[in-house]
């Protein structure tokens, strides 16, 4: 079994290979795609699968390192200890030793490993799955290319040792989704997504660009007081700065923290900067379930978990609060959402607020996040697939109110989506229930250890989400497949647009009735084709056994740790830093033990009773139609509005943000046009006013007088021509009459 | 009363002619005399050059005057220059002015004399004013006496003097060449213009 | 010994013109045939030349000092150094690709090539020589054909950008006269290396010029650095002396604007680093945080007013405003990573404006209007054209992986670093500008390319071969300096490190 | 008689050559005017000669002035031709193309 073990020197060129086949795969795409047989599809999904086979190697590697059943065994290696690093900024020699050269190398540890496989199964599916959904569009090749040269910046950001070649892959990601969500905006075929692809593409990257720059800020102050961007360099410095300080963390560590989780709350769609997530749906849904399900999103909790230890207890407690205020935040809206991919869409930015809140408490909180951000790759990619393969069936039509009775018609559909929505709802045996658990475990143990606001406020918020997410899946669920097809139908597959979009033009902005995309009519949905119900089954059983792979032992209850927990612990995550942010010196390590025990129990209680709660409620009104939910929207009256419409925060962004850029935009244009400009021509203007002043005074004043410089030359003009008569004799007499007048001066003088 | 200025000018003259004769001999002798008599011919014949109102007469007064500066060269001991003055003043220059005269039209509006008299008198004024305040300061090296009588040079010696290397011969030669241009230049400037014969043709078209 | 390299670079393209000036004018094929060849082979040699740098020192290398005008003392002295070298090699690439670039250009063909031949021997003139006096001359025979280039060959109100730039930019050169006069009297000399020496050892104060070279209370380095900033901040353009550059390049032709935006305004950094900072060391450290809050207004400022453009090229103009203000920001940092960013921001914003007005070019001669909200979805007529102008504004972008982030990334980190606190702040401000940036480019790509096709531009033809070519080098040199940055930062970081430690700046 | 009443003599002639320039309302007195002056300056010519210096320049000097003199006298006779011919009379004051 020594081909388990992890030697550095090949599998460090292996892991290398990762990001790079998708790079080679883009490049030969770009350019050839074209002309390859069916467009070059094979070749990257080829591409990907080995990638993916690679990645689950190293995994299996890395489980094999992490020892036997609670883990501790170190598994933590970085290349540039091995000698594999490559001079970025310098070269030569001299210059090279000084301290301004940037070693790039990769950092391969649990965290890593865990990603790394995620992501390449993720991506191998998505790009099976786009095999079949994409089919026909005019653009297919350039998807495909597009796709892969995101996945190599993923991949590229999970081996990142630095974080500057972290945020190079962050933003070249931030690139690849502005690219993605316009697909459709070159497409004509469908006017609404083109018009809507547009602009949301733009606002995609613009606010994930304000989450990138303030990351760099935080960067650069780490910069400024380390000179290093190497993470295992970071977390020693800060470290050893905080000890000298004797535990109290500096005032700018703590503003640089801040910093670096705005790039998270950029990248991971938290509150504030969530409001580019929903309009993302413009892009096709593989794309969806690519970026907003499995990796780009989770790219900012992966920067959470790799700057975990710089971060000061402040940052965090901030992060908890933000991270649950946004699951709570994303859980409201998700309820009233009517298009299937926006309810998708909500819960992925709740699952994410779960996540990020999860971080911010600290110890096991930290191993729970992680352990989420994997699972719900898995889940909620599924859920994403499954959904396009729906709105594949019934033919391009995403609002769930013209949908139902699905279960009988696409029975792999629903098989996948369901096993999904239980593991997201929690359901124990599913993976959503291990992660999602742990989370809570995390909240009751911090507040019962340290008894603060945010940590109150965490473990209400989000058990209350959680009882929502149950609830708005299961109603998605029984909207969807439950009760009988209410589509329009119509003979012919044709996809002729003709008169179609006219009866209901949508205005762009997405609100909650109108401006869902419109599908056309079609025959009854029927079952997709293979492509994309194999990777629905594959996802869908990675959902179901990805957190605990409870039938080899079991434990549905997961009284051992699952597979991650042994993988990823704060120890082995940041070999030789003491993590003073969990809790403060006041806790030792006994009291966490038993207050971790304690909360476990509760937290597996609180959960299952949560579950359950939404489970009965979505039965309750959409299920067994017991009460009709319109009827309740409308008692709640003003509220299901302002929560339908997002709290009206795309507005009140729309308002402040992008109206005060323009209006500093035009008036710096004005003030540019008027005054600087003005300035220059004004010197002109003043001349010429100065000139007809002058004529002026001279006209009136000065009359017959000699009327301004020009006008004096002219009289001196004047005056000389005179004696310019053209007869020689005049000459002659001037001469020797000035002659005269010089001598008798002379000789009076 | 025209004819009676006429008379009147040449009457004062006359005068001022025996006033210069008698003022010469009071003050030089026969030398002074001749001198005197030279001064006055050269002065009376610029006078009725400029007075005369007729061209042919001025000319013919500026003959005199060239007379008058020739005897004066003579006086000052030139006899080569005395006769090149007159070979080429009186013999080549006037008659020049003479066929000038006798190509260029009457002048049938003649000036009014006092304008001619009012000019020669304030120039005059003015000239023979600033002469003297010249003269005042200007301090001659005049003996008392004139130095003995000059003896009259050879022509030999302007010869050599043209000739000689290290005198003018360089501008004996240039002289030459300006002769040569400057007569080639008024020859082609005088001929006859070939447009002067033909009728110049119409332009088609007019205008 | 004298290397005669940089003298043939710099006066190959004098005897093409030459040359060509002889050829009739209707013989406009080879009169094209022979300024290619007048621009190609100083490009092989400036080739060269990169290849044959000596890396580890930062002195001059390719030096040829021979006496010029002995009565003044001023001698014909060039030499090339880490900063010089790379914008010389840009001006003869540029120049290059500037040639068959303006073989659209039918009237009076021949003096348009003259003029541009000219102007390559003005440009790379400024960027070899040595000494301050023949700095001058070339610095006024590089502004001359620019007049005319504008001025006859330009868009409608032609005469009034030529006018504005002219007069701008010769109130700039007079000034800079007035103190190279100063200087000379002072130092002695004319060559700056030893004005460099002299305000080393701190003997270049104006004690011997008639009242102590102090005026106004104000002290003789004082003036002569404002002075000489001013001459410099004219070309580079800074914020308040920036109006004319709108204008010259909304009304200069296409492969002028390229010329112009490429290197005419590195002409104004690097004169900086040459010639104004390190001979009035003081007064530069003194006024060091005003020009970095003059940058970072030129940052911000640019990018607002890009963002208010309907202009297509004005908003490059614009852009380019913004972006050469990281460059004065990294001067004024005065940290090792600063400089070394300042003076990569100048290579590759040359690249990256000069890709973007060709851009501008190619929808210019098909639709012949500029105004951003006119177009729409041309990615449909045009998808190659499309795909090209992403990746060029990505580069203007600053995104990872293209050349701009690269030197952005430096300025920024180094200004951040500088040892001058004041910076913190100006950093976070500029900050602001990437954003924007990125804002106005997206915009102005989604209102040309993407949305509903406009109508009009249904049968636009896809950009043409010639185009390419003229384009492909330009975005090939921004993504390759992307990613292995050393090939421009290794010839440049001895250099930048010998004047970071001439202005007493810190490390880092 | 001294070289005073000489120069006397030729400052005279002089100032009648300059009044006949002036005065007479035909180029041929301008001519005249010139014949005089020239006459005035080689009477001075030869009268320092002879009182002053001891060479042969004054004279020398006279000679060459008489030669150009008819070179010039030459060349102005010409020049009145054609004036004549193209303006059809010779008053100075009708030659004024030259006026602006």
């Amino acid at each position: 079994m020594d081909f388990l073990h992890f030697n550095p020197e090949t599998d460090f060129k292996l892991l290398l290979a990762v990001p790079l086949i998708p790079l080679i795969g883009y490049v030969v795409q770009v350019f050839f795609g074209r002309f390859l047989p069916r467009k070059g599809d094979w070749l990257l999904t080829g591409g990907m699968g080995v990638t993916m086979v690679i990645a689950v190697l190293m995994l299996a590697k890395a489980l094999h390192a992490s020892g036997g059943e609670h883990g501790g065994g170190g598994f933590f290696h970085v290349s540039s200890e091995a000698g594999i690093s490559w001079a970025w900024l310098y070269q030569s020699g001299k210059a090279a030793v000084s301290p301004l050269n940037l070693e790039v190398g990769i950092l391969y540890d649990g965290l890593g490993a865990a990603m790394l496989a995620a992501v390449g199964v993720v991506s191998f599916f998505v790009h099976l799955f786009s095999v079949g959904y994409m089919k026909g569009d005019r653009r297919y090749h350039l998807f495909f290319a597009n796709i892969s040269l995101f996945s190599v910046a993923m991949l590229g950001l999970v081996l990142a040792d630095s974080l500057l070649v972290l945020f190079v892959f962050w933003e070249i990601m931030g690139l690849m989704s502005y690219l993605l969500i316009g697909h459709f905006s070159h497409d004509p075929s469908t006017p609404f997504f083109q018009r809507w692809a547009t602009w949301a593409s733009k606002k995609a990257f613009l606010t994930t660009r304000v989450g990138d720059c303030c990351l760099l800020i935080g960067m650069m102050m780490f910069w400024q007081h380390y000179h290093t961007f190497e993470f295992v360099d970071l977390w020693r410095l800060t470290n050893e700065d905080v000890a000298r300080h004797g535990g109290e963390w500096p005032a700018w560590m703590t503003v640089a923290g801040l910093f670096i989780f705005g790039g998270t709350v950029g990248k991971s769609a938290q509150f504030p900067l969530h409001i580019w997530l929903p309009d993302a749906m413009a892009g096709p849904t593989p794309v969806s379930a690519m970026i907003h399900a499995a990796t780009m999103v989770a790219a900012g909790v992966f920067l959470l978990g790799r700057t975990f230890p710089i971060l000061s207890p402040d940052v965090l407690a901030v992060v908890m609060a933000t991270g649950a205020f946004t699951a709570l935040f994303a859980a409201t809206i998700g309820v009233t959402a009517f298009d299937l991919k926006a309810v998708l869409a909500w819960s992925t930015i709740s699952q994410l607020g779960f996540m990020v809140a999860a971080i911010g408490t600290g110890g096991i909180g930290l191993v729970a996040g992680l352990f989420h951000m994997v699972t719900h790759a898995f889940f909620k990619s599924c859920l994403f697939l499954s959904a396009g393969s729906v709105i594949h069936g019934c033919h391009h039509e995403q609002d769930m109110r013209k949908m139902g009775g699905l279960r009988t018609r696409m029975p792999l559909t629903f098989a996948a989506m369901g096993i999904s929505t239980l593991a997201i709802a929690g359901i124990p045996l599913f993976s959503g229930f291990y992660s999602k658990d742990k989370i809570i475990q995390a909240a009751f143990t911090k507040t019962s250890l340290e008894f603060s606001g945010a940590a109150v406020f965490a473990s209400i918020a989000l058990p209350v989400a959680a009882a929502l997410t149950a609830f708005y899946m299961f109603r998605m669920m029984f909207m969807t497949f439950g009760g009988t097809y209410r589509g329009e139908v119509a003979e012919g597959h044709g996809h002729g647009q003709e008169g179609h979009d006219d009866h209901h033009d949508h205005e762009l902005v997405h609100s909650e009735d109108g401006g869902i995309a419109p599908g056309h009519p079609g025959p009854l949905p029927v079952e997709s084709p293979w492509p994309m119900t194999v990777s629905l089954l594959c996802l869908a059983t990675l959902g179901f056994l990805g957190g605990k792979f409870w039938l080899a032992d079991l434990d549905v209850l997961a009284h051992h740790a699952p597979w991650f927990v042994r993988l990823v612990s704060p120890e082995t995550l940041y070999p030789g830093v003491d993590l003073m942010n969990g809790y403060g010196h006041t806790v030792t390590h006994e009291m966490i033990e038993h207050a971790e025990h304690v909360a476990h129990n509760m937290a597996m209680l609180v959960s299952l009773l949560v579950a359950g709660l939404g489970i009965f409620g979505a039965w309750w009104l959409f299920g067994a139609r017991k009460a009709s939910p319109e009827r309740i929207a409308a008692a709640l009256g003003e509220i299901y509005h302002t929560v339908a419409r997002k709290y009206y925060v795309d507005e009140l962004v729309n308002g402040t943000v992008l109206r005060l850029t323009h209006l500093l935009a035009s008036l710096q244009r004005w003030f540019d046009e008027n005054v600087i400009d003005g300035i220059v021509l004004g010197v002109g203007r003043t001349n010429r006013a100065l000139g007809f002043l002058q004529a002026w005074f001279d006209r009136t004043i000065v009359d017959g007088l000699v009327n301004g410089a020009g006008a004096i030359t002219q009289l001196f003009g004047s005056l000389v021509r005179l004696f310019q008569t053209g007869r020689i004799q005049q000459y002659v007499t001037f001469a020797v009459g000035g002659g005269l007048i010089a001598a008798a001066w002379l000789i009076l003088a | 009363m025209a004819m009676g200025i006429e008379r009147g000018f040449y009457a004062l003259l006359g005068l001022a002619a025996l006033a210069g004769a008698g003022w010469g001999l009071s003050s030089g002798g026969v030398g002074g005399l001749l001198f005197a008599g030279f001064a006055a011919l050269t002065l009376g014949g610029a006078l009725v050059c400029i007075w005369e109102r007729s061209v042919v007469r001025s000319a013919f007064a500026l003959l005199a005057t060239f007379g008058g500066v020739a005897g004066l060269f003579l006086l000052l001991g030139a006899d080569f220059l005395a006769m090149a003055q007159i070979l080429i003043y009186v013999g080549g220059i006037l008659a020049l002015i003479l066929f000038g005269v006798m190509l260029s039209p009457p002048d049938p509006t003649e000036r009014k004399l006092s304008r001619v008299g009012l000019g020669l008198a304030a120039g005059g004024g003015a000239f023979a004013w600033v002469g003297a305040k010249v003269a005042a300061t200007v301090h001659w090296s005049q003996a008392a006496t004139p130095p003995p009588a000059p003896k009259l040079s050879h022509a030999r010696e302007i010869g050599v003097g043209f000739l000689a290397a290290d005198q003018y011969v360089v501008a004996f030669e240039l002289a030459a060449v300006v002769l040569t241009v400057a007569l080639v230049a008024a020859v082609y400037i005088a001929r006859r213009k070939v447009a002067d014969f033909e009728e110049p043709a119409e332009p088609e078209g007019g205008i | 010994m004298d290397s005669t390299l940089l003298t043939w670079i710099t006066f190959i393209p004098l005897i093409g013109m030459a040359v060509i000036m002889c050829l009739p004018a209707r013989a406009l094929g080879t009169v094209k045939l022979v300024s290619l060849v007048a621009t190609f082979i100083p490009l092989v040699l400036a080739t060269v030349a990169y290849v044959g740098f000596d890396k580890t020192t930062e002195q001059m290398q390719f030096v040829a000092n021979v006496p010029w005008i002995s009565g003044l003392g001023v001698n014909y002295h060039v030499g090339v150094d880490g900063l010089s070298l790379p914008l010389v090699w840009l001006t003869t690439l540029l120049l290059f690709i500037g040639i068959p670039a303006s073989f659209g250009i039918a009237k009076a063909g021949r003096a348009y090539y003259a003029l541009l031949l000219l102007l390559e021997v003005g440009i790379v003139g400024v960027f070899v020589s040595l000494d301050y006096f023949l700095f001058y001359v070339y610095w006024e025979i590089m502004l001359l054909p620019m007049y005319f280039l504008i001025g006859i060959w330009g868009g409608p109100r032609r005469e009034y950008a030529a006018i504005k730039f002219f007069l701008y930019t010769l109130a700039g050169s007079v000034l800079m006269l007035v103190a190279l006069v100063a200087l000379r009297l002072s130092s002695g000399t004319f060559s700056i290396q030893e004005m460099i020496e002299l305000a080393q050892a701190g003997s270049l104060t104006g004690a011997n010029l008639p009242f102590g070279g102090a005026l106004l209370g104000m002290k003789f380095t004082t003036w002569v650095f404002w002075f000489l900033f001013v001459a410099f901040a004219i070309k580079v353009p800074v914020f308040p002396f920036h109006t004319w550059l709108p204008d010259a390049h909304v009304q200069a032709p296409t492969p002028i604007s390229v010329i112009l935006a490429g290197i005419l305004l590195k002409l104004g950094g690097y004169g900086m680093l040459r010639a104004c900072f390190p001979i009035v060391p003081d007064a530069f450290r003194t006024f060091a945080y005003v020009l970095g809050v003059l940058g970072v207004i030129s940052i911000i400022y640019g990018a607002f007013v890009a963002l208010g453009q309907t202009d297509f090229k004005r908003m490059v103009a614009y852009s380019s405003v913004s972006h050469m203000g990281y460059v004065l920001l990294g001067f004024a940092a005065l940290t090792e990573w600063g400089m070394s960013g300042a003076a990569l921001q100048m290579f590759n914003h040359g690249t990256s404006s000069a890709a973007l007005f060709l851009i501008v070019g190619v929808i210019y001669d098909r639709a012949h209007h500029r105004d951003l909200n006119g177009f729409g979805g041309l990615s449909q007529p045009m998808p190659i054209y499309w795909g090209l102008t992403t990746v060029a504004f990505f580069a203007a972008l600053g995104l990872p992986g293209m050349a701009g982030f690269v030197s952005e990334a430096l300025t920024l980190v180094g200004a951040y670093d500088s040892a001058d606190p004041r910076f913190r702040i100006l950093v976070l401000l500029s900050v602001l500008g990437i954003v924007i940036t990125a804002g106005f480019l997206l915009w102005a790509m989604q209102r040309v390319f993407l949305g509903t096709l406009n109508e009009k531009y249904k049968d636009l033809s896809d950009i043409n071969l010639r185009e390419i070519l003229c384009l492909a080098p330009l975005l090939f040199l921004c993504v390759a300096l992307g990613i292995f940055p050393h090939f421009l930062l290794d010839w440049m970081e001895p250099s930048v490190r010998h004047l970071v430690g001439l202005l007493g700046g810190g490390a880092g | 008689m001294g070289v005073g009443a000489y120069v006397a003599v030729s400052a005279a002639l002089f100032a009648l050559g300059v009044v006949c320039i002036i005065a007479r309302r035909n180029i041929l007195y301008v001519l005249m005017g010139i014949e005089m002056i020239l006459n005035a300056a080689n009477i001075n010519f030869v009268a320092f000669n002879r009182f002053g210096g001891d060479g042969l320049d004054g004279r020398m000097f006279a000679i060459f002035t008489i030669i150009l003199a008819a070179a010039e006298a030459a060349v102005a006779l010409a020049i009145v031709l054609n004036v004549f011919h193209l303006f059809d009379s010779i008053k100075p004051s009708d030659v004024d193309l030259m006026r602006e």
